[in-house]
């Protein structure tokens, strides 16, 4: 089995700069990424001033991979993501008034305001959620693959997870059986190093990969700070995956730049303010692609300029709306929780008239 | 009408569904090459194939997940618990997603499942593998429970549970399978879910109750008849939708009421249903509802020690006749 | 007397039983370095090292079963879950292991640990983290549960827990913990698990609650006092072992109770409370027992929605007067 | 890692005969297997007529897995295990009487009665259950392997699971924990080759052996038909383990001659009467550790027909001991739900005066 082990684990390194992408593309790369950015660094502005609330977790910093891991696929196929899932939602298709208007509660929400940062759902764009119980969505995922193998359909699911999800039992359940049945899932996991604040390392004593190989799973590393890299890896995946050889494990490496959670501070408790400096000033994947570009002249600063205002009045305009758009009505509670009111019997308990 | 038995009546509404329906499907732990360990199953992988009927590793949480999963995008999976005794491990995946799933989304997202598999007692098998898991299931709201106590009942409510849109957690007596009655042949026989079912009639005391232990009501009134009292059986069939008008109108016939079920006291089905006419039907009491249930002790694997702590005919009679003060 | 605040008084049960006793320690997902991700173990890993306060991965049915086996062999773990809403991926462990290793082995093999962490809603966390668990943790026999909602009741409470020689699940209120009260400084203030507490006085109505909805009792029964209407705020702090006798002298005084809690209705707390009082204080009522819970819904994450669902003292005071016809 | 991997999987053979065994030792490794033989036998015939009830699985055909893997263990050292549990029992030291009174579910039995054959247990031989709940036995494990270090001792546990087991996610948490913290256990998967009705190969793409190593627990593989190798091998592991080195998983090859439990045909259904029949004439551990004594010299027929009428009248004595034993008191079931009845509160609510 070593060798199985040493054929499966491959390191994707970044590759020449442009290689293979058209500018069209990079910039297009670019501009969701920026998006992306924008849109968290307004919601982290919304949340302070209680406009969002509960938990809100973000992605700043880890932006290549929602772009490198979303923009590759079809829009029917599937993604499926953990609580800090509001980019990966945007990269899915899912439009930055909606997923903004969900964020500030309102009926206009992607989940009408019910479901909330952890909780974003786009059903027609085939983003099947945000969930909140760690490893959760592996399961789910496998589930999506399997009916997508059922249908006899070609698409994918992709299942982001963090890296401290691994640790989770029903996560290895997902893996093997996804293995033995061949399912088209590529559980992408998004490994910033640290769940809350624990580092992955103190709690394995292995590689992530190695556990996804020990299950029948091809496991690869990617830099995940690198887009190109990265989508270019998942894009050559995604087509295994269609093909119908089963199931990928993608250890995607990154670094989360912000708390883990509003409330959790950057810096100064689990991870050093140098740590954190360093990766922000060296790990940036906007900054990364953005100087790529430069170097190889195909971006102007006049370019980038005007690809920042662009996003940034996308976000603006989101907010706007988010502001706008009315709060739920009290009876869309009793609505959702069953789709079907049975004509007989009751339902709910709490004698508050229904 | 056809003489089935419990087993074979839930095997045909699997099969009629699974006709009817190509998004529906069976998996779990021995459904497939073995015919289930209850063999609820038989013939269905042969008469289906492999991708319908899928054996499944001893992984709940997973394959609860997996469920879950294919049915938010439009599967209608049946999942097999090979008893509920199991489900523990996979709780997580019922409460906080397929009873989440709708709401969470907006009501983008509805999960129609069925989580189907024994629940309760069988003989003497001990601590871990005697419980009746109504509870773990009733108190989130999202999720639908059916407790199927005939033959007939068994086909029917199945086959309204897996055309349900719905999670529903579908519980059958791990001792009824051998249990026969008669069964319309009809493909279409489907009982809606919410409508209890009187199965027998007597205006002195009503027997309200759900599952297998209708069974003992049943036994129940019989000797209470000897002494000249009546009681009505109400089987609730199905614990949400809940047929709260049913429960009115045999308290309001009687006055009085006793609550059997096969699990535990504390937050046993009876706690609701009693806090339901405490509220709903306080005037029409003449005595205190009282309860019959399992001893408030794990299951003893020792035989005389089981009976003893089940619910029991006699302890039913015994409260019927402690609410009629005779 | 200090003035603490609730989590100020867990952090000291914690230290002061560690102290006391070698046996007990802390495990959990951030515990340790991170001082718990509700700093309630603040200090105690510099304090007591890090074989004795230990951070987990994200493995809760592991740990959990971590837990109970280690107090098979004469250990006392406290086992943290980050918060409860966690703990269903560890229920198995609970209710089939911890619930049942004493009966099973015949007497042999104990488990005296804790598992505990906040239980109920916080603010705006939608769906899958605003459970309230008791149900889960009460309807099998095995477990003991308590739910402090003061400081004082925190401390003594959380002692009592880890000095019992049963599995205790301790649910604290995840907004409770900056609440401040005065605290007994003395290293041995243990409130018995059991003990109800009258936290207010009044002839005219019961209010029966537990947990962080005792303070949302003593504003409804502020309210009331407006109104010329003194109630009772029984706060029962331990659901199980339970002080029925106080409940059922309230009752007694009253003959008018209201029970408020802050999880959903089928099967919550109230229930059971309610077919306790049916059966035993029946001729005691004047009026049906009446329940405020969270509306049957999963918690929504928009804000007013939230309050909505929510049991607030509005409800209470309704429900009050209802059960005094006025 | 692929070397850490190679390193750690290596496949143990039998040994040369006698190798190491001292004629007392194969005797008494010969007796043990025997008296587990004949004590099943009895369970059988006493299931049969109604004495025993409940679930019972029998563990014929596997003796040498309880006698290899148990035997070179020290009384202070623990074991737990799962529902198939009854010879390891009798192995850690419980009296074949406290077991058998136990199957008839008599107060005299090992748990009083109430617990049943999935629930043995013997605290003072340190034999801490069967479990009914597939895997759970390794949370366990992993908490008694953790008091063992919280309390700087040097025993070890031994954890009995069965190879279906090893896709319960509980268990991937369990190995993974005793790999990062350095805890006393080995894993001993005895692996039949069937679940049930399902063959392992079936519900896994790769080797057991694999999944633990991809934790960072060392795994190997052994002939568990033979009790010699398997005691020799587990012997060097214990050594190992205590010397604080960390976790072991040892995937120990069996096979069942009866079928699951007593409702389960012995063949005909998930597997071929020829394969059953093949097994029993040449996997059946005691056969072969007789035959080895024979040619060699150590063992007459004389010897052997004296060891098992020992036995055969140690078995008969139980299952007199268990007819004779009295039935348990309803009350122990109350006396043993809590350790102590709280001074204040009602803890239980049946309404049966209590
Ligand atoms: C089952 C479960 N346990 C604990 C938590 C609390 N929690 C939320 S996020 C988190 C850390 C997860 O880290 P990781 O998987 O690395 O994802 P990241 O936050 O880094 O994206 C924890 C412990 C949870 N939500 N679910
Ligand atoms: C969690 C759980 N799921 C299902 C079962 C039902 N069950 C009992 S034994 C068994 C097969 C286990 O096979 P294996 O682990 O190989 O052990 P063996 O019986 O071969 O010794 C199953 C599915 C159970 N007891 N627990
Ligand atoms: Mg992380
Ligand atoms: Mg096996």
């Amino acid at each position: 089995m070593a060798e199985t082990e040493t054929a499966a684990v491959s390191v994707v390194n970044g590759g020449p700069a442009l290689g293979g992408f058209s500018k069209e593309k990079l910039v297009d790369l670019l501009r969701h990424m920026l998006l992306y950015r924008r849109f968290e660094e307004k919601a982290e502005e919304a949340y302070a001033i209680g406009k969002i609330g509960g938990f809100c977790h973000l992605h700043i910093g880890q932006e290549a991979a929602a772009a490198g891991c979303i923009l590759p696929l079809r829009p029917d196929d599937y993604v499926i993501g953990s609580y800090r899932e509001h980019t990966q939602a945007l990269a899915k298709g899912l439009s930055p008034n909606a997923v903004m208007a969900e964020l500030f509660g309102k009926a206009s929400g992607s989940s009408g305001g019910v479901g909330g940062s952890m909780h974003i759902f786009g059903a027609d764009s085939r983003f099947m959620g945000g969930n909140g119980i760690v490893g959760a969505q592996a399961g789910l995922a496998l589930g999506i693959a399997w009916a997508i193998h059922y249908r006899g359909g070609d698409q994918v699911c992709v299942c982001f997870l963090g890296d401290a999800a691994v640790n989770q039992g029903g996560f290895h359940e997902s893996m093997n059986m996804a293995s033995i049945w061949k399912l088209p899932v590529i559980y992408v996991v998004e490994n910033n190093a640290y769940g809350m604040g624990t580092k992955f390392s103190r709690m394995s004593d292995t590689e992530m990969v190695q556990k996804a190989v020990s299950h029948g799973v091809e496991a690869t590393v990617i830099d995940g700070e690198d887009v190109m890299a990265t989508y270019a890896h998942i894009d050559a995946l995604v087509e295994r995956v269609r093909g119908g050889n089963g199931p990928q494990f993608v250890d995607v490496e990154c670094y989360r730049f912000k708390g883990h959670s509003m409330s959790d501070p950057v810096s100064g408790t689990y991870r050093s303010k140098e740590e954190v400096d360093e990766r922000t000033e060296n790990a940036d994947p906007i900054k990364l692609l953005r100087d790529r570009m430069f170097t190889a002249d195909i971006l102007t600063r006049e370019e980038l300029a005007a690809i920042d205002k662009e996003v940034r009045s996308i976000v603006d305009a989101a907010v706007a709306f988010a502001e706008a758009a009315p709060e739920p009505e009290v009876d869309t509670l009793y609505k959702n929780v069953y789709s079907e009111i049975n004509p007989h019997g009751r339902l709910f308990f709490d004698g508050r008239g229904r | 009408m056809a003489q089935l038995t419990y087993r074979d009546a839930l095997n045909q509404a699997l099969a009629e569904e699974m006709e009817r329906d190509g998004d529906v499907f069976l998996m779990g732990e021995e459904v497939a090459e073995y015919d289930g360990a209850y063999k609820v199953s038989r013939g269905l992988l042969e008469r289906f194939g492999d991708k319908r009927v899928k054996d499944t590793p001893i992984s709940e949480l997973g394959f609860a997940g997996l469920g879950v999963g294919a049915a938010m995008v439009g599967l209608r999976p049946v999942v097999e618990f090979m008893t509920f005794n199991f489900s523990f491990l996979a709780l997580d995946q019922v409460i906080n997603s397929a009873a989440k799933m709708l709401s969470m989304s907006g009501g983008q997202i509805g999960i129609p499942m069925v989580f189907r598999g024994p629940s309760g007692a069988a003989l003497q098998l001990g601590a871990q593998h005697s419980h009746a898991c109504e509870t773990w299931y009733l108190h989130a709201p999202g999720v639908k429970v059916v407790t199927p106590s005939t033959p007939a009942d068994a086909k029917g409510l199945l086959k309204a549970a897996i055309r349900d849109n719905d999670p529903v957690a579908f519980m059958e007596g791990e001792l009824l399978y051998n249990v026969r009655g008669e069964v319309p042949d009809d493909d279409d026989f489907v009982i809606p879910l919410g409508v209890a079912d009187l199965k027998r009639e007597g205006g002195d005391v009503s027997i309200i109750t759900h599952g297998s232990m209708a069974h003992v009501a049943l036994q129940a009134a019989g000797a209470l008849a000897k002494d000249g009292i009546e009681a009505d059986v109400l089987d609730l069939r199905s614990l949400r939708p809940l047929d709260v008008d049913a429960i009115l109108a045999t308290v309001a016939k009687t006055n009085r009421a006793v609550y059997l079920e096969e699990g535990w006291p504390y937050l046993g089905v009876g706690a609701q249903i009693v806090s339901i006419i405490m509220e709903e039907a306080f005037d029409d009491l003449d005595a205190p509802v009282l309860r019959v249930t399992q001893a408030d002790v794990p299951m003893p694997y020792n035989k005389h020690l089981e009976t003893w702590a089940r619910p029991g005919a006699a302890r039913v009679v015994e409260a019927c006749k402690k609410v009629l003060y005779v």
